[in-house]
């Protein structure tokens, strides 16, 4: 296992698309990194490059502490689990498994012995001698990793290696990964659009957007500090509500006006905001999860009339517009969601009155 | 000079991909385009027997070939022939390799491996053995045609001696050897409109032939665009057919293109201008693929 | 509404049936005529069936006519050349659907449109070309034409698209070569396309007529439809005669192509429309 | 011990049957020449004009081959053939004076020798005694006129049946009448064509007023399935053609109809002069190429003996070349081939230039024009000299050009 | 707008799969009706029946109280939402939008009135004249949608129409969706993996498992009172934990012994089992948002060990192993998880009790 470094990496595309822009990131021996971003925002590409697949435009890669740029794949020896598992289908799973082996010169006897090691690891014992098309989903992303697996790299990169599945397969095959880095520890380089996967299996999470690193923190960290609001709204299942509002220090509390509405912030929320930044326009962050129904003694009331409803069986999703007397020009993002635990029930068009901690508001620069 | 070193790895894929098309590309440069242009260059030529015995007989003659053939009857009459050939026996081939397809591909057939093979089956033969068969087929005495048309009491064609009927039997043989492989096409052509169509189609109300009018016609264009050209250019083509079956007779009217400029290249080693020849095919098969092209094109974004 | 499903199925078959006659009767009529008696063929009304089964042309192509060098000739022409057009489209064929190299995009519109151009214009040049290469009457020199064509590498690029690149990356990160990724990867993954292909070369090659008899002097080396083409000169008046030869020749590709069938059809079928 | 000897390998090239037929006379010849082994190879006729030129400009020509006499111009334009001229005044047993001349003066281009005429070919009646009995004649045609009007009465017999075959597209039938006539087919030293002389029009007349009183059927050669079955139907009764046909007939005619089949020279225009025919046949060449041609000359030599063309007539029943030969006593004896015999002293030779099988091409395409499309002789005849003209464009050239 | 009747439905498949059997369903007009269950347990097959796009092979089919079952797609005038949307490729949303009524052969101007209408609810005026590879898949979905509402069918069938979409436009487009059903008052069929679908959009849930119908009631209803432990463990996300219990009724409470723990159930839930049914062997259910960090004052308490903690930000999923001091047989299941708001921590390894309410038990036959 190795640590690995991107070094002010860049790539532009032939077709002159800038997909990676001087992005530098560390990743420790046996850290397991996920890589989150939207779809096009350069993930795939900084694998391919630290696989050798394709070369960075600028910026070095090091692997160990040696510069790999130079090297080819065959000779960096990096594993890699795509997102379609990329098995051979002219070759059953044992030949699948030994192919990384017989291409790096091993023995016969050593290929047996490691092949059947990794067949017990993963317990596909009885799957050896299938085709690849004669495998379920979830086989098959298990022989995906044992051929990654087999050779004992020096780190895994995994390319959305869960989307393909169902629900349920999905959250099987999470928590055997996480088992199977916690049991290795091997570097992990880990993609994924999944929330879920990206904040239970990360040591750190590091959100990319258009090839630009905007944050790398460990997953609760980010999900309480983001950093900005594209990682607020992009973190979390609904995203962080996001409203336009204006915000001034009076007697040492942050008040905060989102349209007619007014509430106070606790503090500055810590690699957010300063609080001399403070300016009359500001990005007011409040999770759905932070806001609950009101009740005597909140010291902070927002009301709204309900668009919609959605009970989920454990919670309720309240879908509101914050009221505004004033008539706040449309630019204000006023619409929001609330998440209730438990099942409530609400008319659609009534209005309601959620509190929320002064402490869970968070500040950006509009 | 980093730059340089970047992409040492992408040149190994660089050369993989060139040594790989490299044998290939070799040998059609070698066997294909040096003789086309060796070709070009001789149809400005008088190259015949003569230079064949004494090269020093050779002329060059400019265009005169060209000049030549458009006021060479037999070229006019064997460009006649062979649209005619393309024309008629083109449309023929596709239309009716269509409906068997449709045929072989409807839903209610069973056994379709078996008919899809059977009628395959002349695609694979050989045609040197095949024109036995034809010609006898023909014949005017004992063939099986006239034998059939006795039946209906018609009097018996003379088929391959008959100027009317020369090329419509050359046709005839031509779509039985060649509508199977269309048909293979026009299969798969079919097989690719996903059966939800048909039955968001049947939902929406429509019935069978307006299922085939708005789905099945319009989703088999490219198809078909692709089977009328490969089928035109084959076709533009013509020659082992009335070389084997008629000599171009009677009276010329089976004379292809093809044929006339065998005759001209290796009967009488008039390559200068078989060469020519060859070459006014080329430009006549490049124009109307174009055309072709371009109808296509108006018609799919019509659709 | 059964009803109506049945007549339509009824009539389907009926047509269906017409149309498998008139592929199949010429062959079926060739093969009941080879069997027939001298002169039998020709008889007024005219026969369908023979009376007898007369295997005596068949005989007297063997005895007479050496047609087992013949068929030998055709054989080890047909499997040279589609071995090596094989080999060679697909590795060009691959090379256009995966890798990149320099004016790669630009070769292949070049490919294409050549495609137009009618294969009768070379033949006069390349004659003279072959003759001074010293390969006139030479088995190479009935291959070498056919050991790339710009159709077969169309149809394999068009198969070996759909290999998804990861597959290759794979391969790549596993460790493999480029020869080794083509060879344990891609030729096994374009199985379908190459046995069409295989099919098609067998085919053309064992049918061409052309070419051989032009490029072919020596009697010894002739291929059937050359030899049969002779018989047909010299032989035309014994229908019964020329209807065997014309089994004959047909016979080994027809079970080539009986063999393979399956597999032609479904890579015709994948292969011809993904472009 | 035999292996001792160098052995060498002539090549020989054979055209249809005779390729067949000749690898018999191999081993009496590699008997009597110790040291020299004979490789025949056979040609199909139909393919065998394309094979020769092919094999020339391929450069794999054979040592010694053989050619229709027509096309001998033309491999001597392409200077293929090597001149035998010497060869034939050192041999002894080569005296052209026992050879037909018509055939001789064939394998001549401008004097001097390049073939030896192996078996002679020309062409001759042949009739069904028992029809022309029926309709009313007890002996062949002497003249056109008794010709034309046997015809008539024949087809009076049975208006189905047809009293003639030609095949349309051979050229041969008007060619053999117009030379009858006197006509040259070409003129200005065979520079342009004279197809349009009265000569050739009088013939081309006579030959189109065959078919248009339906005495023969417009019937192309392809299209002719069982010649003999159809003879023997009585679907025609004569038929112009050459020797090979009498070995088949015999071969394939039904055993009663034997007695009622014959032959005939060629009807003369009139009266008292000669029906002529065309000087046919097939030679054998010796490559100007080969590097043996002294074994080849050998074998060369060794195929025109008396002997070996009696012995090639019974294995072929190609006609020998030499008078000599003809005293073969089965050949002496059999009627059928009297009438070549006689008709062999009467031959003359088509124009011995390489365009000629062009030309023959061109004018096989005009009478399938003037008989199936109608076209007036005027029309027919002018446009032929016209591509005859531009055909012989490059010889015109040539001509001024070495002059 | 129309009922839709299943009685006693089979369906044999040519290959003798049963695909359904012995199917009977009642659908209200202008009810949504949502079919939820695993794959291949004969939605779609239920709602091509339906469609006509095949025949069953027993049982009847009433639309509107008439007997459908021979009539053909074309007459039954119900329109469906394949899953891949199958827009003719061939023409252009306009012409996809007239399709339907031209084959019903309305007058044109009829026609264009219509589709005008439909263009305008579904917002996508600017791509009537675009062909549908020229749209985004939310916007392919939205005109397959129009192609449907153009014609006043009786019914509305959806197959899985969201599954193609990405999450965020899956959010969107579900609320779209039930917007549109409640403002025309639609009779809708609608199937779905996805559980925030079925909770939020259906009036009433089928849950369907190898071609029976388990139950159906309302999404609440559902989550509540799951009827059995096929819908109990199919409904929620994670799914409700069973257990292998023993339960007996001892001065009218109900006594659960789950291994060598006990607790108490308040009562029996409505449509799970009688009080009299009560035996030895029981499944237990406990959902796991039901299951909270015990605290004092709590009546149960289950005690476990901690095998994976997974931080989702808003909350925390804890899986645990029930603690057994009597060392159950491993048949017992004992693995189970819990969902508590917020953010714990706790170490893997360690043991946590939790506490749960009497009232949130459920019991199944075992
Ligand atoms: N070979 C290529 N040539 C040109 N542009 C490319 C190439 N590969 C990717 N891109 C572009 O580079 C950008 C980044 O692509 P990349 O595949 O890394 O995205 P990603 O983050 O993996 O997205 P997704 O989550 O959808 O997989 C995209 O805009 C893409 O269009
Ligand atoms: N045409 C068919 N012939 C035979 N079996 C079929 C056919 N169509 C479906 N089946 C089988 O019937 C069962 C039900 O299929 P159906 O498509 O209705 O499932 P589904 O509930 O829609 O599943 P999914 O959620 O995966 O779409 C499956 O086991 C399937 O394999
Ligand atoms: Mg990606
Ligand atoms: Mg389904």
């Amino acid at each position: 296992m190795a640590s690995i470094t991107f070094e002010h990496i860049a790539k532009i595309y032939p077709n002159s698309h800038n997909a990676i822009k001087d992005f530098s990131l560390s990743i420790d021996d046996g850290e397991f990194m996920v890589l989150v971003g939207p779809s096009g925002c350069g993930k795939s590409t900084l694998l391919r490059i630290l696989a050798g697949l394709e070369t960075a435009t600028s910026g070095r890669i090091l692997i160990d502490n040696e510069v790999a740029n130079e090297l080819t794949p065959q000779t960096r020896n990096i594993a890699m689990v795509f997102q379609d598992y990329a098995l051979y289908p002219n070759m059953t799973v044992r030949g699948n498994l030994e192919f990384p082996l017989k291409m790096r010169g091993l023995p016969r006897a050593a290929i047996r012995s490691k092949v059947e090691e990794i067949v017990q690891l993963l317990n596909i014992e009885a799957l050896v001698e299938r085709l690849p098309k004669e495998l379920s989903g979830g086989q098959r992303q298990r022989v995906a990793m044992g051929r990654a697996l087999v050779r004992n790299p020096r780190a895994f990169l995994m390319d959305e290696p869960l989307s393909n599945l169902d629900a349920k397969l999905r959250t099987q095959m999470r928590s055997e990964i996480g088992e199977l880095q916690r049991r290795t520890g091997a570097t992990m380089i880990y993609v994924t659009h999944d929330q879920v996967e990206a904040m239970t299996l990360g040591h750190r999470i590091a959100v990319i957007d258009q090839g630009c690193l905007l944050q790398v923190d460990t997953p609760s960290r980010l999900y309480r500090y983001p950093a900005n609001p594209f990682v607020a709204g992009f973190i979390g299942n609904p995203p962080m509500n996001l409203f336009n509002g204006a915000a001034f220090v009076r007697n040492g509390d942050i008040n905060i006006s989102l349209g007619s509405q007014q509430i106070l912030a606790a503090q500055v929320v810590p690699g957010a905001m300063s609080i001399t930044q403070l300016a009359q326009q500001t990005t007011v962050g409040i999770r759905p999860e932070a806001l609950h129904l009101w009740q005597e003694g909140d010291i902070n009331r927002l009301t709204g009339r309900v668009d919609l409803i959605e009970h989920l069986g454990h919670e309720t999703l309240v879908y509101f517009t914050l009221d505004d007397d004033a008539g706040a020009p449309d630019t204000m993002h006023r619409a929001a969601v609330a998440r209730i635990p438990g099942n409530i029930e609400a008319r659609t068009g009534s209005t309601m009155a959620f509190g929320v901690a002064s402490a869970a508001i968070t500040l950006y620069p509009a | 000079m980093r730059v340089s070193a970047q992409f040492s790895w992408c040149k190994g894929r660089f050369e993989a991909g060139f040594w790989f098309a490299m044998p290939a590309l070799l040998l059609i440069a070698l066997f294909f385009f040096v003789p086309v242009l060796a070709a070009l260059a001789l149809s400005f030529t008088d190259f015949d027997i003569y230079v064949l015995g004494d090269f020093s007989t050779l002329r060059f003659v400019g265009l005169s070939n060209y000049i030549r053939i458009m006021h060479d009857p037999l070229f006019w009459l064997a460009l006649r022939n062979t649209l005619y050939f393309v024309l008629i026996g083109g449309s023929l081939s596709v239309v009716f390799s269509l409906v068997v397809a449709l045929l072989v591909n409807h839903g209610l057939v069973r056994l379709r491996g078996l008919f899809r093979t059977l009628l395959f089956l002349p695609v694979v033969t050989t045609l040197v053995a095949i024109a036995v068969v034809w010609r006898y087929l023909y014949h005017q005495r004992y063939g099986a045609f006239n034998w059939l048309l006795e039946q209906f009491g018609i009097s018996p064609v003379d088929w391959l001696g008959d100027i009317h009927w020369a090329m419509p039997a050359i046709i005839l043989m031509a779509v039985w050897k060649n509508f199977g492989f269309n048909m293979i096409i026009f299969i798969a052509g079919l097989q690719s409109i996903p059966e939800r169509l048909y039955e968001a189609a049947r939902l929406d109300g429509a019935g069978a032939l307006a299922q085939f009018r708005y789905i099945t016609l319009p989703l088999l264009f490219p198809t078909f665009l692709f089977v009328s050209v490969i089928t035109m250019i084959g076709y533009f083509q013509l020659f082992a057919e009335p070389y084997l079956m008629t000599q171009g007779g009677p009276s010329n009217h089976t004379l292809s293109l093809g044929l006339l400029m065998f005759n001209e290249g290796f009967r009488w080693w008039n390559m200068g201008y078989a060469s020519a020849l060859a070459f006014v095919l080329f430009i006549i098969i490049l124009m109307v693929t174009l055309i072709q092209a371009r109808l296509g094109k108006i018609v799919r974004t019509r659709q | 509404m059964n009803l109506k499903k049945l007549f339509a199925g009824i009539a389907v078959h009926a047509a269906l049936v017409v149309v498998a006659f008139f592929a199949t009767g010429p062959l079926l009529w060739m093969l009941s005529a080879s069997l027939m008696p001298d002169m039998a063929a020709t008889r007024l009304p005219p026969l369908l069936w023979p009376e007898t089964i007369n295997p005596a042309h068949y005989r007297t192509l063997f005895s007479q006519l050496n047609l087992l060098r013949y068929m030998g000739n055709s054989f080890i022409l047909a499997v040279a050349v589609t071995l090596l057009s094989l080999l060679f489209n697909s590795l060009a064929g691959y090379a256009f659907a995966k890798l990149h190299f320099a004016g790669r995009s630009a070769i292949f519109r070049g490919l294409m449109a050549a495609m137009v151009i009618p294969g009768q214009v070379a033949m006069l040049p390349l004659f003279l070309m072959l003759r001074e290469m010293g390969l006139v009457n030479t088995y190479l020199g009935v291959i070498v034409p056919g050991m790339a064509s710009i159709f077969g590498i169309f149809l394999i690029r068009q198969y070996a698209r759909s290999i998804p690149d990861a597959l290759l990356d794979a391969a790549r990160i596993d460790g493999a070569s480029e020869w080794r990724i083509y060879w344990s990867l891609v030729l096994p993954l374009c199985r379908p396309i190459l046995v069409t292909m295989a099919v098609f070369s067998f085919m053309g090659s064992w049918n061409d007529f052309m070419w051989p008899l032009i490029i072919l002097t020596d009697d010894s080396l002739y291929t059937l439809p050359v030899a049969l083409a002779g018989l047909m000169g010299e032989h035309a008046q014994d229908v019964e005669l020329m209807m065997a030869g014309a089994v004959i020749t047909l016979l080994p590709v027809m079970l080539v192509f009986l063999s393979l069938q399956r597999f032609y059809i479904q890579g015709l079928i994948l292969g011809s429309l993904k472009g | 011990r035999e292996h001792a000897e160098p052995v060498v390998v002539v090549d020989f090239w054979a055209l249809g049957r005779e390729g067949e037929v000749v690898r018999q006379l191999v081993p009496e010849f590699e008997r009597t020449h110790p040291g020299i082994k004979v490789k025949v190879q056979q040609i199909p006729w139909s393919a065998a004009h394309e094979k020769l030129l092919t094999a020339f400009a391929g450069r794999v020509m054979p040592d010694v081959f053989q050619l229709g006499n027509t096309w001998l111009p033309e491999f001597v334009a392409l200077k293929a053939i090597h001149p035998l001229g010497e060869q034939v005044s050192r041999s002894n047993d080569l005296p052209l004076d026992d050879f037909f001349s018509g055939i001789v003066d064939s394998n001549r281009v401008e004097t001097r020798l390049y073939g030896i005429p192996w078996y002679v070919d020309t062409r001759v009646l042949f009739y069904r005694k028992d029809l022309l009995t029926q309709a009313g004649f007890d002996r062949p045609p002497a003249t056109w006129e008794e010709w034309m009007d046997m015809m008539e009465h024949v087809k009076r017999l049975d208006s189905a049946r047809y009293a003639l075959l030609i095949p349309m597209n051979e050229w041969q039938l008007p060619v053999i009448l117009g030379l009858q006539l006197g006509a040259h087919l070409l003129k200005d030293n065979n520079c342009r064509g004279d197809f349009e002389s009265p000569e050739f029009r009088q013939a081309f007349r006579f030959y189109r007023e065959i078919y248009r009183r339906e005495l023969a059927p417009a019937l192309a050669e392809s299209q002719i399935a069982n010649l003999y079955q159809e003879f023997a139907n009585s679907y025609f009764s004569m038929f112009i053609t050459g020797p090979w046909n009498i070995g088949e007939f015999r071969h394939r005619l039904p055993a009663e109809l034997q007695e009622q089949w014959a032959t005939a020279p060629m009807p003369a225009p009139m009266a008292g002069t000669a029906g002529l025919s065309l000087a046919g046949g097939a030679s054998l060449a010796l490559s100007a190429a080969s590097a043996k041609k002294a074994e080849a000359w050998q074998w060369i030599e060794f195929l025109s003996r008396s002997e070996q063309q009696a012995a090639f007539y019974r294995l072929s029943g190609d006609l020998p070349v030499r008078r000599s030969a003809w005293q073969d006593e089965i050949l002496a004896a059999d009627d059928k081939a009297a009438a070549f015999r006689q008709q062999l002293e009467a031959v003359v030779s088509l124009p011995r230039i390489p365009e000629w099988e062009r030309i023959a091409s061109r004018l096989a395409i005009a009478l399938e024009r003037a008989i199936r499309d109608g076209a007036s002789d005027d029309e027919v005849l002018s446009e032929l000299d016209r591509d005859v003209d531009r055909i012989l464009e490059k010889r015109r050239w040539l001509l001024e050009h070495r002059s």
